[in-house]
């Protein structure tokens, strides 16, 4: 049986299981809309909101890709799946992509709401340049995060308190993508006169960043899971 | 399952393929731990284990995809039917769709039940499912921990059947269970944990 | 609780004939509505003059405002039938469906209210959205009543949907408030209460108030309109549950057999 | 519990105060729903019941405060010690803690077990602790889903035991149950339910 | 047995298992740091940071309240202990005040923390009538959100999403005790220049918020937990 496979079965099991409780749409979507929100209140004081508003997006996105990695990995750990998963011997790496490729589905269609929603709202003229940049930042920031959360929510499926535990681990980790992708978005709106061109770079510490972590969840997926309780 | 291994305060035990060995004890005794321990969920502390010839400590990856374990949860997805649940841990082992199919209807979890999600299966319905998976993956060496709990008389009917069929086509059964006439009478050999310790008793008539 | 594990003693309900939620009655509305919508038309485009400073722009407020407060009244209509329905002796089902029916149109109207607002921000602000008091407390009433209907959607009987949601609507429309007063709240772009600002005396072109009076008109008549096909239309989901359930009632004796 | 309703598709059934009533049937038959039922954890869509003379549906408040359930899950605080999970049970219902102490020494996990946490518990234990936080409570109507799961013989000999004291202190028994035997032997009268119906069995010798 | 009793038991045992699992003072309240930090990442645009830091002090507390309403009623959840409360008739009312009291104790030791480092941090002089001014805000807030959180969180427990929804449904309520908050800190620190005495009105919003969930929670808890499923 061959990992890929596996990868897809697990895949299209979550993706499948999402599209039943349709989590997604009704809840995690509005999440982010009330998240941002909320944010816009807090910040209310000092008229900074319309410069940080990409910011806000991928703040909103990660706050929002903390509940999806929680509940991918509730559906394991209720009913004692992710034990079954190990004894069973499934390959951890296929799991691994496997359940990276469905948060990265979801994690998806949910940053493309937000961007064209900003890019509606906020008026902005984005020029092809400026398209093809958003298109590359989502892809390169989406597959970053997808592999992160999928690493670090198999680290406390099933600990006391893992409703904490992970955005602690996790929101450090992902602080590089927070900042790269914040920052490709301003030049591709052109937020702050910032050039289309100061956003390329960023996509490579994007990039660098989803190759390292979905080398390296990968690799230490396994051992994680293996010595979860 | 072949090699012996110190059990949880010392003893030693081993089994031979082919064998539906009965763990029984009190509450507390040990053996959700001693099954835990043979499928590589429980590291080991002191003392060596070995399965199919391979160590527990160090050579889990070689052992454990002809291990199927059920435990006392289901390890079931609650947002699957039966059908789809049944076809996921069969096709990660390998299992052709006729192969899964089998396991459905073996287990009595066809018919209108097949399209029902779990969560809204009857606690012994789930049993039967989680049972039909293990079938499904057609394991070599089967853990078994508290089988029966939940399941109606036919469903302990299906169980042994299930289970006779696995040791003639040369599985191992280890089962921890309470129900001392019902999986005794199934058993080669009943071997009691008392407080960690491991003794034989001796066999069903 | 699901069908297969009911228990039943109760006549089985009658089929359910009704085929279409209309009545005379909501007929003559649905009338009144398109002509007072022909009215909102003609005024709102045609006779009401262009302001001074938005020119045509200004007509957006014949929308925008009416929908903005049919919407602030279909919520408080949730909250009062939400109320009814729980301190009400006989928790009868026909007021919780009134309070989701009326939220469903709510959250429409309130849509309706961000649209046109974005739409008119784009003129006069050159942008659709600023994070402003008006602007976010609107889109957190908005938000808050579609958690009101993930609410109503979590399962379960009829009596419990009606229960949880009922608590959940008479907390939401403290929210109302505000909203409407936020413009004072904070330091705001988005106008001040202009019609109905505290002191009771309107500054406002005669015309375009009575322009702006004919689109409430006509949005409080679709409102009504609305609310009365729609609940009926939820009673009927509700019924085919009951028959859904009755169904598998009639099953599982026949499993038994 | 005095009063008749009919059950889950059609059957009706009564239960007078002091007897213990064995339910039994296949799985996914309806015991534990009918059990939730009695325990007003599941609204009645069709029909009527009522406990102690209380309509089920409205008169709830006071039903509950004399009803205890064990059901499929034990209710307990897994961070929490034995001790302290019977006393918080106990004196939620006005125990003193001699009688929450009795109740912890009855079910056996008194000495070294009163100090260990629920989640360090094996699963016969953890069942244990759950019925003596129930016996702590000293319900008037015992809803008992499947107590035999997990527990070992001298755990059923005490949950007998148990039983046997709560009816001649005037208490009334429901049990679902798989072991026929066991809890066929200890039942005043048997009921069957099957799809839904429920019928009388005839009584054990 | 007295309602007040049963309350005390409820809280004694809350406040007991979070003794033992530390989750707040582990998970937390680093969980509230990162948070802060993050969206210092996110508005990076320097020198506002100053003006914003009640904001965001306040919209780090919500966001750990949130974890910890759900932690509080994960804990009766997992093993169907809220099941095991109604069937035995345990008084809704009592339970209420019970999480409640456990849940404000909880925030406020987390509050205290967060505004302690603020002041430090941004060396802010804080004269006699800021710190009372600061001590009533605390107060206040605390009892609301520990009421709406303790509400909400037996409304969601035991369901699937209840991650998303709880948020979804808490953060738009909460928000006057944000605005509330944050305008009362603010003129207690004198950020942005203003007046001590412009706090005080704000405090009246957050007592009236209080008081009104306080008992509307008493009122609506026990129906909202009876339709759990
Ligand atoms: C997305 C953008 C907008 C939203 C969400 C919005 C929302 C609202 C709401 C909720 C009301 C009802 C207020 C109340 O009576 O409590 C309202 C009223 C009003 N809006 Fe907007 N608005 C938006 C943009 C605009 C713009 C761009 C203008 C014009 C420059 C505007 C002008 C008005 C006026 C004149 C009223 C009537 C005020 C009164 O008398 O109360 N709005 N808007
Ligand atoms: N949450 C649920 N939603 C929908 N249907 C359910 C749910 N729980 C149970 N059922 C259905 O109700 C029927 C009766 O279930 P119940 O759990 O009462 O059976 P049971 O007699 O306790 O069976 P078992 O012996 O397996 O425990 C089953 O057919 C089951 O499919
Ligand atoms: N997670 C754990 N942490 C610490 N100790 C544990 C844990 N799980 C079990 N134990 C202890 O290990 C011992 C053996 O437990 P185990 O679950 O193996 O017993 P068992 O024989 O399966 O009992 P039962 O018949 O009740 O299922 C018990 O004394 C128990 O207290
Ligand atoms: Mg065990
Ligand atoms: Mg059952």
């Amino acid at each position: 049986m061959s990992r890929w496979r596996i990868a897809r079965l697990v895949a299209g099991k979550d993706l499948r299981i999402e599209r039943r409780s349709r989590v997604l749409t009704n809840q995690v979507l509005p999440f982010a809309g009330v998240t941002m929100v909320m944010f816009a209140f807090a910040l209310d004081a000092s008229n900074v909101l319309e410069r940080v508003a990409p910011g806000l997006i991928w703040l909103a996105t990660l706050f929002s890709m903390l509940v999806l990695v929680q509940r991918s990995f509730a559906i394991e750990s209720d009913d004692g799946a992710l034990d079954a998963l190990r004894v069973a011997g499934v390959d951890p790496v296929a799991i691994y992509w496997g359940k990276s490729i469905a948060l990265a589905v979801q994690l998806a269609a949910l940053e493309i709401v937000l961007l064209i929603a900003a890019v509606l709202l906020y008026g902005a003229e984005v020029p092809l340049g400026g398209i093809v940049l958003l298109a590359t930042t989502l892809v390169t920031a989406t597959c970053g995060l997808a592999c992160v959360g999928t690493l670090y929510g198999g680290l406390t499926a099933g600990f006391t308190g893992r409703e904490t535990l992970l955005p602690l681990l996790v929101l450090p980790v992902v602080a590089p993508v927070l900042i790269g992708a914040t920052r490709a978005v301003e030049s591709a709106l052109g937020t702050d006169g910032v050039a289309l061109s100061e956003g390329w770079p960023w996509i490579g510490l994007l990039a660098v960043f989803a190759v390292a972590f979905g080398a390296g969840g990968a690799l230490a997926f396994g051992p994680l899971i293996e010595e979860a309780t | 399952m072949i090699g012996g291994f110190p059990v949880l305060a010392g003893a030693t035990m081993s089994v031979a393929v082919g064998e539906i060995v009965l763990l029984q004890g009190p509450n507390g005794a040990g053996k959700t731990s001693l099954l835990r321990l043979c499928a590589g969920l429980l590291p080991i502390a002191r003392g060596t284990g070995s399965v199919f010839g391979f160590d527990l400590a160090t050579q889990r990856d070689s052992i454990r995809p002809r291990v199927g374990m059920l435990g006392h949860r289901n390890g079931l997805y609650g947002d699957l039917t039966v059908a789809e649940n049944v076809a996921f841990w069969g096709s990660t082992a390998g299992a052709t769709s006729a192969e899964v199919e089998a396991a459905v209807t073996r287990l009595g979890v066809d018919g209108r039940l097949r399209d029902v999600m779990v969560v809204k299966l009857s606690a012994g319905q789930k049993r039967r499912t989680a049972l039909a998976c293990l079938v499904a993956r057609r394991a070599e060496l089967w853990l078994l921990d508290e089988p029966h709990a939940g399941l109606d008389a036919a469903g302990r009917d299906e169980l042994d059947t299930v289970l006779r069929q696995a040791v003639d086509s040369g599985a191992t059964v280890l089962v921890a269970s309470h129900e001392l006439e019902r999986a005794g009478s199934l058993a080669h050999r009943v071997v009691e944990v008392v407080a960690g310790q491991v003794h034989e008793v001796e066999p069903p008539s | 609780m699901t069908a297969a594990t009911t228990p039943t003693t109760a006549p089985v309900e009658p089929a359910l004939r009704v085929r279409s939620s209309g009545t005379m009655a909501t007929r003559t509305l649905g009338i009144a509505t398109i002509v007072t919508m022909g009215w909102l038309v003609a005024f709102g485009l045609g006779f009401s003059p262009a302001d001074r400073d938005q020119r045509d722009a200004v007509r957006i407020l014949y929308m925008h405002v009416p929908t903005a407060w049919l919407a602030y009244l279909a919520f408080v209509v949730t909250a009062v039938s939400s109320a009814m329905y729980l301190f009400g002796k006989k928790h009868s089902l026909g007021f919780d469906r009134v309070a989701g029916a009326s939220a469903e149109i709510g959250v429409v109207f309130m849509a309706l209210t961000l649209v046109t607002g974005m739409l008119w921000g784009k003129l006069t602000w050159g942008v659709y959205w600023q994070w402003d008091a008006r602007l976010t407390t609107t889109a957190l009433l908005f938000v808050s009543y579609i958690g009101y209907l993930a609410v109503r959607g979590l399962g379960g009987t009829h009596d419990q949907r009606a229960k949880r949601s009922a608590v959940i609507g008479l907390l939401a429309v403290i929210e109302i408030p505000l909203v409407h007063f936020s413009v004072r709240m904070w330091r705001s772009l988005h106008q001040e209460a202009s019609v109905l600002d505290s002191d009771g005396d309107v500054d406002m072109d005669g015309l375009m108030l009575f322009s702006l009076f004919v689109g409430v008109v006509a949005f409080t008549l679709l409102y009504v309109w609305l609310l009365l096909h729609r609940s009926r239309v939820i009673a009927m989901e509700d019924l085919l549950d009951d028959q859904g359930l009755d169904r598998a009632l009639d099953q599982r004796r026949a499993e038994f057999l």
